[in-house]
């Protein structure tokens, strides 16, 4: 029965939000509406269980004195200099704890993460980009004229060339023409891949995530 | 994988260490920065036509705008977000700002003071601040029935029957021009689906440079005016004429654009010299 | 102001009816201002200008006096208290593919309509549930537009409803379009502007369904090789060699993208070989329930592999919801812990590339694999391996070998060869000029 | 020290922190990352549930929707995982999320992947009436989208006809995986032109 009764679960819910899309008709015209909100609930309680996880890793580490112990204070420190205040104390109206550590802790380290791609960029164009075979001189001859005719550089180079075939334009039909058949072919790989998966997910023939007995 | 072993300066460059090229990227974007170089900027069409669209609406016009973006993206959207709202000021325009993100009702709050202290307007009277409403697209059909349903009370908690600029504002019927500064979804192209496709309202805004040539497609026609990236920040600062961080930010953005083109360069001009040694000397690369 | 002198005088010309000779009256005028604009600018049509004079002559005497006229005795649409023209061709309809509870109406501007320089600048939708009597506002809808579009949705099903639209002014003159109706609202059993969709999701589910069925009943299908997944057995070998553990992130979405499902079953499949032979593996993660279904699905591994007491919860790790939270986090693990291999599996933003190249930086084997078409192209340079797209979701097929899970791939290779085919047919059916098939693919 | 000085100057060093790490690892980075994840952390628990919990289930339960009380029966289920003897109710609610995931994908991606794309193809490749290139690139799409699925079949060797086609298909996706790493490069770099920005002009007054 433990096993079975998820399968089930999985089975009904899967067909109501196909069925559902089909049938205007009450109660399934506003099925999809409710499951996605009983989803964001759901999700939402489960944040707990991985705040509970984090919070034991941790907790262990500062008992057991493990190598980089003394960070798991900074981190519970985090978590509960956010949480408490947020959830309690004047919740999250500006100008509260909540919102200064938000403004200034965790934008900033947000906005300089992703800026490290910047470098990123940098480092793995460097690395990758090189004519090592033909796809990769493929990569690198599209990636180059795009990444040209980005930037006033590439039209500068291309002056003496009549409008329309300077490399902006030649970026641009990168981008348009073959670009578009590629994206275009792995998502429809991609589609088929999903609604095959779905499908095996629904039927139970895909169950790995519902673990053993 | 680790760099096999070394030898020579043109292994040694091959298998550069990638912190050297961190630090021409920094050096690329810093020097720029405190060195102005004033590299020529043409505003383009959609840039244009979004500034033509502000200015040529009548004082007191009321104007819509959507902070549909988070920290992450307001390097791009910021300096756009508050040349726009500075040029409205200057009009004598009145913004009404929402956010369908839920970070951006805290970056509207900043950019309204910002935009705002160099000229004299009032809360609640030039400008007002709806906040974060989840849901996207939903959101934006509401506004067609009731702005005073959708958003009871403005970010702050004041209802919105206390905020004489809202008094005369409750559908897009009251709203002369809609923008949205827009980061990915919910964004631009819902407003278009809704604002302009369904209540026929005018819609313009911008975006960041990732999602440009998504959006490129619906002007003219759909829309009035793009600003894409922090080039259509640039541009739209040069339009208004208030040099702002776009504008400085573009000599670091060409500067750094074009080293790593060269490192790319570079790289392809080592692994050649490289190959052909290795296959004179006849060892394995 | 051409256009409004022109409105003006076949306005009062030909009162309200729009016929033939309105319209040939109006192309006249143009024909002869257009030569008089001409003229101004000074071109030279010496010969068009003497015949043109001719009739120009009385017919600018008739526009001056029609001016003067219209100027002090103001008529039509220059009035401002007289009463607009009504809305035209009001249609009620109960709204098509809905729950119920909806009446579409829809309305034709008046003559005076503000798009065409009218006076009318709105107009009002009133409803009753008699005919005679009883007509209540329920809307105000701005003018300016062509055809008007407005969905009732405060009706009840299958009651008689009657509505009337007037046109009206700013100075409160109005017009009525009369009474029309009745007509019900009713809900929809089956939307449809979606055979389509229920098409094509039947002949998807029926060839993959069907070669399930065949390799469950012992059909032999060949798959051909894919390189990343025939590099997972030595990747984690080379894990072992070196005493180094296995890193595994299922992406960054939650369990309800089926990328990420993806994700978490190659995740069984490579927990199995970590759990023989014996190599640590850490799978940090950015949702609680995918969290507990990693858990799920290692453990399950663990014990399947007899490897029972080597299975510790914590491999999976709950890091924080935020991406670039959880980058920062994965890219320390990966620095603390120098993983010899990194899978990273499912569905992912911008920090592909952070956790990409951080990898690279350790030296580590980078097997990736995700739909998402954004990233592909990071994980491409900067990976060992990268499983594109569809091969995401046949990864599972391959390391399990399960013959329903292969039968489903050819399954899915059918729906590909017809869509092949749908495409080639459906482009030589554009090409002779024929829509319908496009037109059918369209969803709403 | 005012109270926005000393967050300019908190969130300046923690940017300098977390740029430590491309040097390499080290304390400053490692303090910052595990603020960063406890900030984090706390942040979207907060965020769970002023938009998630409150508006979703709260104040529906407030407003008496009694069919809000299984997604929290689901959600009590979900949270047995705390207690190992009946863990195994968790699975009743993941089972729910990923059954009601999967049945709304199998629709979302059908149609937009699927049946959109399909359409998006299908254009007429007359050349009367049309200028020769639309005609051709129509032609290239075509060519790219085809070849690009036949590289995805997995029941056929990539040999002979099928191989040609399929390797016709690679080069259409290096193409668009080169082209699409280039175009992504000019925004990436305003990213790190907003730190650099911040840290000269808002902290050093530099700029």
């Amino acid at each position: 029965m433990r096993r079975e009764i998820p399968l089930i679960i999985t089975f009904v819910c899967g067909i109501t939000m196909i069925v559902q899309f089909f049938i205007p008709h009450e109660p399934f015209g506003s099925m999809k509406s409710y499951f996605q909100q009983s989803y964001m609930i759901i999700a939402a309680f489960a944040m707990i269980l991985g705040i509970c996880n984090l919070t034991k890793l941790h907790v262990n580490k500062i008992r057991y004195k493990r190598p980089h112990w003394g960070y798991s204070i900074v981190l519970l420190a985090g978590l509960a200099g956010m949480t408490i205040p947020g959830l309690f104390v004047g919740a999250i109206k500006e100008g509260g704890i909540f919102d200064f550590l938000f403004k200034n802790v965790h934008v900033p380290m947000q906005s300089t993460m992703f800026s490290l791609l910047a470098f990123f960029v940098a480092s793995a164009s460097y690395r990758a980009f090189r004519a090592r075979t033909l796809d990769a001189a493929l990569l690198l001859v599209a990636g180059f004229i795009v990444m040209l005719g980005r930037a006033p550089i590439g039209d500068a180079m291309t002056s003496f060339l009549p409008e329309g075939g300077q490399m902006s334009d030649v970026a641009n039909w990168i981008m348009a023409v073959p670009n578009t058949a590629g994206q275009r072919a792995i998502m429809m790989g991609a589609g088929l891949g999903v609604v095959a998966t779905s499908l095996r997910v629904i039927l139970g023939i895909e169950r790995s995530y519902l673990g053993g007995d | 994988m680790a760099p096999e072993a070394k030898s020579g300066i043109v292994d040694r460059l091959r298998n550069i260490d990638r912190r050297i090229i961190f630090i021409f990227v920094a050096a690329s974007v810093v020097i720029p920065l405190m060195f102005p170089l004033g590299l020529p900027l043409k505003s383009s069409p959609p840039s244009r036509a979004l500034f033509q669209e502000i200015e040529s609406l009548q004082r007191g016009s009321v104007v819509l705008m959507a902070f549909d973006y988070d920290p992450a993206t307001e390097v791009e959207l910021g300096p756009m977000s508050l040349a726009i709202l500075k040029h409205c000021f200057r009009k004598g325009h009145k913004v009404v700002g929402l956010a369908l993100w839920p970070q951006g009702a805290g970056l509207a709050r900043a950019t309204f003071s910002e935009a705002g202290s160099d000229y004299n307007v009032k809360y609640g009277v030039d400008y007002v601040n709806l906040g974060f409403k989840a849901g996207g697209l939903v959101v934006i059909d509401s506004l067609g029935k009731s702005f005073h349903e959708s958003f009871p009370k403005d970010v702050d908690g004041t209802p919105l029957e206390d905020l004489p600029l809202m008094k005369n504002i409750n559908t897009y019927a009251d709203i002369d021009f809609v923008m949205s500064m827009s980061a990915g979804d919910p964004g631009l192209p819902f407003w278009i689906m809704m604002a302009q496709g369904r209540y026929g309202k005018k819609v313009g805004g911008g975006c960041t440079a990732v999602s440009a040539p998504m959006l490129y497609p619906y002007y003219p026609n759909q829309l009035v005016g793009l600003l894409g990236g922090m080039k259509g920040a640039a541009e739209y600062e040069l339009l208004v004429g208030e040099k702002g961080a776009a504008t400085k930010g573009m000599d670091a953005q060409s500067i750094a654009h074009a080293l790593i083109v060269l490192f790319v360069i570079i790289g392809n001009i080592f692994y050649f010299v490289g190959k052909r040694r290795a296959k004179r000397g006849g060892g394995v690369i | 102001m051409l256009d409004s002198i022109l409105e003006a005088v076949t306005f009062v010309s030909v009162r309200y009816k729009d016929t033939k000779e309105q319209r040939l009256l109006r192309r006249e005028l143009h024909v002869i201002f257009g030569i008089c604009a001409r003229q101004r600018l000074g071109f030279n049509l010496s010969v068009i200008r003497i015949r043109a004079l001719r009739v120009l002559l009385p017919v600018v005497v008739v526009v001056l006096v029609i001016l003067g006229a219209t100027t002090v005795f103001p008529v039509g649409s220059s009035s401002s208290n007289a009463p607009p023209r009504p809305p035209i061709g009001i249609a009620l309809q109960d709204r098509p593919n809905d729950a119920g509870g909806a009446i579409e109406i829809t309305w034709e501007a008046s003559k005076d309509d503000s798009r065409g320089r009218g006076t009318v600048n709105s107009y009002s939708i009133y409803r009753s549930e008699q005919p005679q009597s009883g007509f209540v506002k329920i809307k105000t809808v701005s003018s300016g537009k062509e055809e008007y579009r407005y969905n009732d949705e405060e009706v009840e099903n299958d009651k008689r409803y009657y509505y009337r639209v007037t046109a009206e002014t700013s100075s409160d003159a109005f017009s009525d379009s009369g009474v029309v109706g009745p007509v019900t609202a009713s809900p929809q059993w089956f939307h449809s502007d979606r055979w389509n969709m229920l098409i094509a999701l039947l002949i998807v589910s029926a060839s993959v369904l069907t070669f399930i069925t065949l390799a469950r009943k012992g059909k032999d299908l060949y798959i051909r090789p894919i390189a990343g997944l025939q590099a997972v057995d030595e990747a984690v070998g080379r894990a072992t060699e070196m005493g180094r553990p296995v890193l595994y992130v299922p992406g960054i979405l939650d369990m309800d993208d089926v990328q990420t499902i993806a994700g978490v079953a190659i995740l069984g499949r490579v927990a199995r070989k970590t759990a023989e032979y014996e190599t640590s593996l850490l799978v940090p993660v950015s949702r609680s329930v995918v969290m507990s279904a990693a858990q799920e699905t290692v453990k399950e591994a663990y014990w399947d592999m007899g490897k029972a007491d080597a299975y510790h919860p914590d491999m999976v790790r709950y890091i924080t919801d935020d991406q670039f939270g959880f980058a920062a986090g994965v890219d320390g693990i990966m620095l603390r812990e120098k993983p010899a291999t990194v899978f990273f599996q499912g569905a992912f933003y911008a920090e592909s590339l952070i956790l990409a190249e951080t990898g690279h930086s350790i030296g580590a084997v980078q097997i990736a694999g995700t739909a998402m078409t954004s990233q592909l192209p990071f994980f491409v340079t900067a990976c060992d391996y990268t499983l594109i797209g569809e091969e995401l979701f046949a990864a599972g097929a391959y390391l399990t070998e399960d013959p329903r899970l292969v039968g489903s791939l050819k399954g899915q290779d059918v729906a590909k060869g017809l869509a092949i085919a749908f495409i080639v047919i459906g482009i030589i059916l554009e090409t002779a000029g024929y829509h319908w098939l496009t037109n059918f693919l369209k969803v709403n | 020290m005012s109270l926005e000085l000393f967050g300019t100057w908190l969130a300046a060093l923690l940017t300098l922190c977390i740029f430590s790490f491309l040097y390499k690892d080290n304390p400053f980075y490692k303090f910052a990352e595990h603020l960063f994840v406890g900030v984090s952390a706390g942040y979207w628990l907060c965020y769970n549930y002023w938009n998630m919990v409150k508006p979703n289930l709260i104040d529906n339960l407030e407003a008496h929707n009694w069919e809000y009380l299984l997604p929290l029966i689901l959600s009590a289920f979900m949270l047995m995982r705390l207690i190992p003897k009946v863990g195994w109710l968790s699975r009743w609610a993941i089972a729910f999320m990923i059954g009601s995931g999967a049945g709304l994908m199998i629709i979302t991606y059908l149609q937009s992947n699927f049946l959109e794309q399909i359409k998006s193809t299908l254009v007429s490749l007359d050349p009367t009436g049309l200028p020769w290139y639309v005609v051709l690139n129509s032609f290239l799409i075509f060519v790219g989208v085809v070849s690009g699925l036949v590289y995805f079949f997995f029941s056929k060797a990539h040999t002979g006809v099928t191989g040609g086609v399929a390797r016709v298909g690679v080069v259409f996706l290096m193409v668009c995986f080169g082209a699409s790493f280039g175009y992504t490069v000019m925004a990436r770099i305003s990213l790190l032109i907003g730190r650099m920005y911040f840290l000269l002009h808002d902290w050093l007054g530099l700029v």
